[in-house]
């Protein structure tokens, strides 16, 4: 039976931020959502202290095996997430992490301790991939900065804290140790790369309403699973390993690059209950290549 | 509305026909509930979906059922314009397809002794088909106005009954726009409810035709979508209070007057 | 008539290095390849001081619309380079690029004296993704270390110097900024992503005999047109664009990005002839949207 | 050798016939000059190359060429081993096939008046199918042993005249390895040239047998490929002098004294 930081879990699949609504799945597929819910944790898409609207459309791009989004992070705010969502996601089967992302650790810091204090949520995840407002880059791509970030967000609560960390940076080893340093339980990855896609009318432009976005899918497994390997090498905490993750066997490269367990996200749109499949067939797999799934 | 299993299925493909500038697929479905009109189904090949123009296909695509019979057998009309419609549209009997559905929220009735007017533009002819079926068979008028691009696409008329026919080229029925033979329709007799679906600037004529007229209107949109169950959040249009609905899930069927405008993809 | 830094081209379309082997190619369809040579301009294989065997076998993984290679640099070592390849390479009807790579400043700035003394070589490419010796990052990924080492190296020759960028960094546009500012005459992007290939047996054990390796492909263009934008946008130096171009509309995605020519890799293992197509192709494409390529 | 015209050429597929485990596929290619026997070619469905098993294939595959016919039609024989010989595998007349060949070294003619003698495996007889044509026509003697896993895949036995055949299961043939056959005939007569293609164990196999007896090997080697024309440095094998040898262009048929042993892939 596999375990997050002493949460138990039915099996490794979770789904990836952002790529899973349980409520509007839901009204999609009735009550036989929840008697098979496909993840053994429901990983929120992220909250941001204020409500968003996300880019305007158009939103996606799909590439050779991939996709690029550009959706940009539309949700409720932070109280209408705590006041509406959080007693309806309450229902689901399995245990709740809540993704969050601010542009400054004053903000993040709020977040943490809101979603922290409510009993509905077992741990939290925190998206790191956030444009620093004056170096345009990420967060998450500069150690010392993720370090002091972490360094006052983390005491804000006591509840286990993931950090998912930015896939775009030289090197996101050094990232996972420095967020282990700062106190955090878990890390995941990879989030999507930056990329662009490009007007079909060929004038060049962005099709994209938010300009750029970031690529995701089966294209990304290939430098997802160095990322990871990279990670578990350098950290002892457990690491949540995705991209591009299709099968129980794509699942078992994670799991033996060192993630404790994986995440599904694009896949889950061509195959809505992709994540139980993942996990039966990593079980299997598992069974049959005689190693436990960790 | 009927909501779909969770998950996707493997259908067998069961007939392809060609119908000018389309093609009909049909599939069988014994497991799926059957589709309310407007609903529509997130479709892929089981086999080799992918390879295709600039490698893809990769994600399922979205149609609207055109039909779908008591003993389970669905039918898609279908465009070619990509490699996924290229795909699904080379499918053959005995096929395999994979399907999520039905998805979304269809056409609701007319109110208030309102007649219902159907107005289609091209493909958006296939949502239009199983809502007269529906409309028929409880005994309501449902005339239907269409609108193609020429001959070969005006075939696709053969799927409703007794249509009337705008072409842009003339070279069947009426030379103009479907919208000129709605707003006649609607100078007679403006007590109706339209019910549209075609490319974006005929959906939005006929929203700001309607609107001018005070008359309601049903509009299925189309997007680009990953999903079609509200995951991804990549389908969405503009609202005209501000913010975003996805046409997934809150639609594909929207009142007009939800809409300041129909965004042009 | 596009030209790089002087260098009158044919068409804007060149070899991604290491990709195209213009003396082994002439083994294997003779005369034909020097009447209708598919580059305007050819890029050598990477050329180190000292000989290198390359890394042991499989060096390939297949991902989906891409690859993984672990090829490992295989040359013959700058000396015999010169005495034996520049020599035949000179027959070809196209001017010659000689890419280098070191992993000191000192070894570069050698490389790049004695390639650039050679009448042949009309232009010499840097590739920069090397391992620093302590770090393990590549020499390229830090924009002070990428400034220190062309500083040393750029007065060493007065040839034109490209030099080719790592994507493996979290701003590929300040390290262009860097490389400008050091001197050099133009940046080439994007190498491969760092990735990794899992063994077909399960077993997690790496596939390639190198360990790690490089994503190229479809796969990876979104992302290359991303930081050929970002780096475009940052540097008044010539771009040449690559990364996953397959025709000639993705020709005019990288051009309209804002590269002055564009390089051709992993298409050319699928399609000999593809860098004669695409520049076809793309003539056609730029008549027909009315505009001329730079 | 001969040279390959430069590019890749559409070529029709002209027929398709299974052959117990394996497939036989025919094209025409009137374009292409005529391959020596051991030479490959580099294919791909020209439609829907991708979206197969893990979204491949992507990349080209390297395919011996069994027979040509004067008139230009090649044959090649196929095992379904994963997603591009799956996809090469289900292709039938009319299709289309993009062709990159003849590449590489095929096989030398014996030296000093030793017999030639063909040495197989599974769908390694496909080279020496052509190497038998060869000899035969030019008044050689060129006998030939084959292995294959059971009675489905020793079918291919047919495509060699007389073949003596050895199946692990003993269903056809003798029961063991053709490497026994192969040993019993040198130890009767050392005085010939092997000629061999097989899996890699069978091939190091017969070098190491061949080698014990000074007998001249030559070896057709396999390796993954990317380009086939020596761009990519990929399919190299480590040569018994130290380094590595591209096998499409150095090779793919190797003198066995080069190899110190054939690698595992
Ligand atoms: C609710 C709904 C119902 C529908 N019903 C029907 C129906 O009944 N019949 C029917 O024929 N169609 C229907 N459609 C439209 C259908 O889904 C699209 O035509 C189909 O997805 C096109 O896929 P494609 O690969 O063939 O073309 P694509 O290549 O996807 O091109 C289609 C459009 O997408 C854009 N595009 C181009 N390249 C890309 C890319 N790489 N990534 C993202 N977008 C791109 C362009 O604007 C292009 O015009 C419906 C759509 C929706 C949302
Ligand atoms: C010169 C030459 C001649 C040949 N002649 C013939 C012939 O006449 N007939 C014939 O049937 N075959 C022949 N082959 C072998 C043939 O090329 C391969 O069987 C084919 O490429 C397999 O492709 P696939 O997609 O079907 O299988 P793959 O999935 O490519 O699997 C084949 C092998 O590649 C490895 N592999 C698995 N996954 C990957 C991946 N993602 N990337 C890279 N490698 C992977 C594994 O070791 C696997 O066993 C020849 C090969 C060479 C080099
Ligand atoms: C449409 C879409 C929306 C996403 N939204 C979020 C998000 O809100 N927060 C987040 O941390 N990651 C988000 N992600 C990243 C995914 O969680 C995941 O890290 C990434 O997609 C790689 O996994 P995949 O290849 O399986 O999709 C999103 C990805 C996609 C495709
Ligand atoms: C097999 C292979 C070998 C390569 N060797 C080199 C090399 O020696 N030097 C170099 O600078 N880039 C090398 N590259 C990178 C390519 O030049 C190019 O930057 C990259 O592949 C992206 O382009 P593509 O997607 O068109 O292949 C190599 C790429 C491949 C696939
Ligand atoms: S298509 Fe994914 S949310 Fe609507
Ligand atoms: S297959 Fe590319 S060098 Fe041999």
């Amino acid at each position: 039976m596999p375990d997050l930081l002493g949460i138990e879990l039915a099996h490794p699949v979770l789904n990836g931020s952002g790529t899973f609504d349980a409520i509007a799945a839901r009204r999609a597929f009735g009550d036989a959502l929840l008697e098979d819910f496909p993840f053994s944790a429901f990983v929120s898409k992220t909250i941001t202290l204020a409500p968003r609207p996300g880019n305007p459309p158009p939103r996606l791009w799909e590439t050779p095996a991939g996709m690029v989004n550009s959706i940009g992070l539309p949700n409720k705010g932070l109280e209408r997430y705590l006041a509406e969502d959080l007693p309806e996601l309450a229902r689901l089967p399995v245990p709740l992490i809540t993704n969050v992302m601010g542009s400054t650790a004053a903000e993040i810091g709020m977040l943490v301790e809101a979603v922290g204090a409510r009993d509905e949520v077992s741990a939290i995840e925190l998206n790191v991939s956030c444009p620093n407002v004056e170096t345009g880059l990420d967060i998450g791509a500069d150690p010392r900065e993720l370090a002091a970030v972490l360094a006052q967000v983390r005491p804000r609560s006591a509840k286990p804290l993931i950090v998912k960390l930015t896939p775009n940076t030289a090197d996101v080893a050094a990232c996972a140790r420095a967020a282990q340093e700062a106190g955090a339980d878990a890390v995941s990855l990879i989030n999507t790369l930056r990329a662009f896609a490009p007007h079909p009318d060929g004038s060049g432009r962005a099709w994209l309403g938010g300009g750029t976005g970031g690529l995701s899918g089966p294209a990304i497994r290939a430098v997802a699973l160095a990322q990871v390997r990279a990670v578990a090498a350098a950290v002892e905490i457990p690491v949540v390993g995705m991209g591009g993750i299709q099968t129980g066997a794509h699942a078992a490269q994670f799991l033996e690059a060192g993630a404790a367990l994986v995440a599904v996200g694009t896949e889950t749109f061509r195959d809505p209950a992709a994540g139980a499949r993942i996990a039966r067939e990593l079980a299997a797999f598992s069974a049959k290549s005689g190693e436990v799934a960790r | 509305m009927s909501t779909a299993p969770f998950g996707r299925r493997a259908l067998r493909v069961t007939g392809r026909r060609e119908l000018g500038a389309y093609v009909v697929l049909q599939a069988a479905d014994p497991a799926g509930p059957s589709p309310a009109p407007g609903q529509f189904y997130m479709l892929a090949a089981a086999e080799r979906w992918g390879g295709g123009g600039d490698e893809r296909p990769f994600l399922p695509r979205a149609f609207s059922v055109l039909r779908a019979s008591s003993d389970g057998m669905l039918e898609f009309m279908l465009e070619d314009v990509g490699p996924g419609t290229e795909r699904l549209a080379a499918l053959a009997a005995g096929d395999g397809l994979w399907a999520t559905g039905p998805l979304g929220r269809g056409f609701r009735d007319p109110q208030d002794g309102r007649r219902a007017l159907l107005c289609g533009g091209g493909v958006g002819a296939a949502p239009l088909a199983i809502l007269q079926d529906d409309l028929l068979a409880r005994g309501l008028p449902a005339p239907a106005l269409l609108g193609f691009r020429d001959a070969a696409h005006a075939e696709g008329a053969a799927l409703l009954q007794n249509p009337r026919v705008a072409t842009d080229d003339g070279s069947i029925g009426r030379q103009g726009l479907v919208t000129d033979l709605l707003a006649a329709e609607l100078d007679a007799d403006a007590h109706a409810t339209v019910y549209a679906c075609g490319p974006p600037p005929m959906l939005e004529a006929v929203r700001a035709l309607c609107a001018a007229r005070d008359v309601p209107v049903q509009l299925a949109l189309e997007s680009g979508m990953a999903c079609g169950f509200g995951a991804c959040f990549g389908c969405v249009v503009p609202l005209a209070e501000g913010g975003y609905a996805r046409i997934c899930v809150d639609g594909p069927v929207l009142d007009g007057t939800l809409l300041a405008q129909v965004p042009a993809h």
